[in-house]
């Protein structure tokens, strides 16, 4: 064969995998914190549906919305509403986390501020969840 | 008619070098390396961009010609140099016994020089060993040894040059006692395949013995390895030389945030199997110190072989410190008989476009072409554009 | 489209405006009053008409914030100019159905 | 000394394809780095690809994954990795060529539209005064150009349109340091959606940076200078 005949194959495109969004296989505590505040961030717009349909039952009058809330009143979803503010905490207190960074502050010392976030949410979550059972 | 072509074997420096100036002066030129552009020899570079100072009493052949290539790269390649110059220091009696010849060889080498006080030099480099008896001050600079060929194969590619990386020459394809081109396999796939050419360079670097041989040919190639030592942190701005004949540990490049100390020296046979001398780790650090002593203390970021290529005399070398430092080229039809091959061995980074200007002087002349040499003009692209996509 | 730096300003003050109305509609909710927990604990929290209006102001920061956040998480897919066009406009419409689906709700019960 | 066991990822186009893992194990010594063992293997196994050049971690060119992370192969020693199984496989993101050979082109195709000044000046031993005829001391940009921070970022792998860390970094670098260039042009280039506003600073950027470029705190540092205007109004130099 020539040089002429011969012709190197073209490289393997990448393929974008949403997988790596969710992998395990994070290199620092930051990949972490982005990976809590997507996934808290999806579960709460799925809990903002969720939260809608059930004051929706506020429009069929008291005794639907009674009824209604009279369902969610089980350790499930009392379980389930702490798992929420869990959510709701950590993505606000992250949320105040990237704005500092984005001001150029504290950006050397985003890993502690991770932690603190981090910890703050759990204790809160904490708290709330000995005030709710 | 159809331009001539010209296979050049070795993506190195000088291959690279060689491109570039064959396709300016009109020819068609592929270059074969077997890995990655600047993986061999220029792969294992000291960034040092030599004024010839460090020659300039022993191997006077050498120091002029890194002097003028000094010069014209300045002026063909800005960025990709440090210019910080260089100090040559004396710490000893000694050294300062060299001194005399020093300053004589750079009169005579015609390399610019300034001798500055002792406590100049302290003043600029404060890490300096403050035993510092004499310094001078030369235009040595960092290179950047890799991307500066990027640069050269960058504007050969523009010119038509094509590039082939992971294509390793298996056999040089002969007609009689004419070489017609090579028969390379692509690593890529594993598949073989014919490049004819009218000429085939040989630009393997410390390997240009090995490739010399598929052609049935002798090159007196010396690999000569020397131990090169990279610490973290950037210890001094200027390259700091010990004003001494040349000798292990006696240079210090600052490269971006690192120092590299150099070398020490030994030969081998084959270029591929250099083993590392561990306790030259040490040695580098020891003489470093007496230059920066608290390089003593640096952090090690990586310690490798690097093969010169330098060119043997024929009684056999024994450490490679006696070795020119001067490159040759072969023209194998005068030499052996073998029309079509030529061999471009020895010389250094900082020689490269001096070394392919020599090469392609001959290569046009046994085409029996007339096209002068342009690469001491022209101002080569950006090493980026060596990455741009071509269709 | 908007600049980069709109979306991604807004994004950041809609989050910032929900840490402290999220916190008044959480503390409100559940430790003023003792909680809503009757349909007519709800008629008399959303009486008041300051917090009828901060109620409003968070539904639509809510909304606001969820739509940018979601369409942040597409564009982080890789997609092209064109979708990145109708996607907006589908999210656009999406948010003020539900601000407007809000709103009459809020209505509805006081009414 | 002690031995190691050695899974590389192989790849050609046509010939290992689909791509699979040669396991080696190799007597390894505390100075031997991941390019080391590579250049041993290859002396026994001429096809094996991988992309090289200085030893050192100043050229940038051997950036690969090693056990998961990215690293430059050739500052990166097999006993501090401190595991009995060494996974070696080619950076993601970008389109993969053979083995552990990936394509830059698209790495560099990302600075196009910032430029980049190649040197700088040297900010180190500030006391030393330079010569006149060379006017200020110089040094290289701190960036390699090895694209582990392209493989580590989480948008770049869903998004190939986002400039990402490298690109973005160093427009930074511009506006930090202009030396002639146009640093509202600069500022405008990348302040767009596929820009400094793409990134969810999840800082894996700067975890595997091997020369303390910092491209997330770059980032960060072109936001500051957007939301507050203050290199327009003439902030540092």
């Amino acid at each position: 064969m020539n040089i002429e005949e011969y012709k190197r194959p073209e490289p393997r495109q990448p393929e974008a995998r949403l997988s790596e969004w969710f992998s395990p296989t994070k290199r620092g505590v930051g990949g972490w914190a982005f990976l809590l505040h997507r996934l808290t961030g999806i579960v709460l717009v799925f809990y903002l549906l969720l939260h809608f349909s059930v004051l929706s039952y506020l429009a069929r009058g008291p005794e639907a919305y009674q009824a209604a809330l009279q369902f969610l009143d089980n350790p499930l979803f009392v379980a389930l509403e702490v798992a929420l503010i869990a959510a709701v905490v950590y993505h606000g207190l992250n949320g105040l986390r990237l704005l500092l960074m984005a001001l150029n502050l504290g950006v050397k010392q985003q890993k502690a501020m991770f932690w603190v976030v981090f910890v703050l949410s759990a204790l809160t979550t904490l708290v709330a969840a000995v005030y709710m059972f | 008619m159809k331009k001539p072509h010209v296979v050049v074997i070795g993506g190195g420096a000088t291959g690279a070098a060689l491109a570039h100036d064959l396709t300016l002066r009109g020819l068609r030129v592929t270059v074969v390396e077997r890995g990655e552009v600047t993986s061999g020899t220029t792969g294992r570079h000291h960034g040092l961009l030599h004024s010839g100072a460090r020659y300039a009493v022993k191997d006077q052949e050498s120091a002029k010609e890194c002097i003028e290539e000094n010069m014209i790269l300045r002026k063909i390649a800005p960025g990709s140099f440090e210019l910080n110059n260089g100090l040559f220091v004396a710490i000893t009696d000694e050294d300062m016994a060299y001194r005399p010849a020093f300053l004589e060889g750079l009169e005579t080498c015609g390399i610019p020089y300034k001798e500055i006080t002792p406590q100049e030099a302290l003043a600029r480099e404060p890490n300096l060993n403050p035993a510092v008896k004499a310094a001078v001050e030369v235009p040595d600079g960092t290179m950047d040894a890799m991307r500066l060929p990027l640069r050269f194969l960058a504007t050969a590619q523009q010119h038509g040059a094509v590039v082939l990386t992971y294509t390793e020459v298996e056999e040089i394809l002969m007609q009689g006692k004419a070489v017609v081109g090579v028969r390379v396999r692509d690593h890529v796939t594993e598949k073989t395949y014919n490049i004819g050419a009218d000429l085939v360079v040989n630009a393997g670097g410390a390997w240009s013995g090995k490739i010399a041989a598929l052609a049935g040919v002798h090159v007196p190639l010396q690999p000569s390895p020397g131990v090169l030592v990279a610490v973290y942190g950037r210890w001094n701005n200027m390259v700091l030389n010990r004003m001494h004949r040349s000798g292990d540990g006696d240079i210090i490049v600052p490269q971006r945030t690192l120092s590299v100390i150099g070398t020490s020296s030994w030969v081998v046979e084959d270029p591929d199997k250099l083993e590392m001398k561990k306790e030259h780790i040490q040695l580098m650090y020891d003489y470093g110190a007496q230059l920066v002593p608290a390089i003593r203390n640096a952090k090690l970021r990586a310690a490798w072989a690097a093969a010169r290529p330098l060119i043997g005399s024929e009684g056999g070398a024994q450490t490679g410190r006696e070795l020119s430092r001067t490159f040759k080229c072969f023209d194998h039809a005068e030499r052996d008989g073998v029309e079509g091959f030529v061999t471009i061995a020895g010389g250094k980074a900082t020689t490269a476009r001096g070394m392919a200007e020599v090469t392609a002087n001959v290569v046009v002349q046994k085409l029996g072409l007339d096209a002068p040499c342009r690469t001491r003009e022209v101002v080569l692209l950006p090493h980026t554009a060596y990455y741009r996509r071509r269709m | 489209m908007t600049s980069g730096k709109n979306t991604w300003v807004w994004q950041a003050l809609s989050g910032l405006l929900l840490v402290f109305l999220l916190g008044l509609h959480l503390f409100a909710n559940h430790f003023m009053a003792d909680g809503l927990l009757t349909y007519d604990d709800v008629v008399a929290y959303l009486s008041n008409p300051l917090i009828l209006v901060l109620e409003v102001l968070f539904l639509a920061a809510v909304l606001y914030h969820a739509v940018l956040g979601v369409r942040a998480i597409m564009l982080d897919r890789g997609i092209s100019a064109q979708q990145e066009r109708t996607l907006t406009r589908a999210l656009t419409v999406v948010g003020v159905a539900l601000f407007l689906y809000g709103v009459w709700l809020f209505w509805v019960i006081l009414t | 000394m002690a031995e190691v066991t050695f899974k590389i990822y192989r790849y050609k186009p046509g010939a290992i394809d689909p791509p699979r893992y040669d396991t080696f194990k190799l007597d390894v010594e505390a100075h031997e780095t991941v390019l080391d063992i590579l250049e041993r293997l290859r002396l026994d196994d001429p096809t094996l690809t991988y992309r090289h050049s200085c030893h050192h971690g100043s050229c940038g060119t051997c950036g690969m994954m090693v056990n998961g992370k990215e690293v430059l192969a050739c500052v990166t020693r097999v006993l501090d990795l401190g595991t009995e199984t060494v996974v070696v496989e080619p950076l993601r993101h970008l389109p993969l060529v053979s083995d552990l050979v990936v394509d830059m082109t698209p790495f560099f195709e990302k600075y196009e539209p910032i430029g980049m000044p190649y040197l700088r000046e040297s900010e180190y031993l500030p006391e030393g005064q330079p010569p006149p005829e060379v006017g200020t001391y110089m040094r290289f940009e701190s960036c390699l150009e090895c694209g582990l921070c392209l493989s580590a970022c989480p948008v770049v792998g869903t998004d190939p349109a986002y400039l990402g860390p490298a690109a973005l970094a160093a427009a930074a670098r511009v506006v930090q340091e202009p030396r002639g260039q146009d640093v509202a042009r600069v500022l405008q280039m990348v302040d767009t959606e596929q820009g400094c506003w793409r990134c969810h600073s999840a800082m894996e950027c700067s975890e595997v940076c091997p020369n303390d470029v910092d491209p997330g705190g770059m980032i960060m540092y072109l936001r500051r200078e957007l939301l507050t205007g203050k290199t327009l109004s003439g902030g540092k130099r």
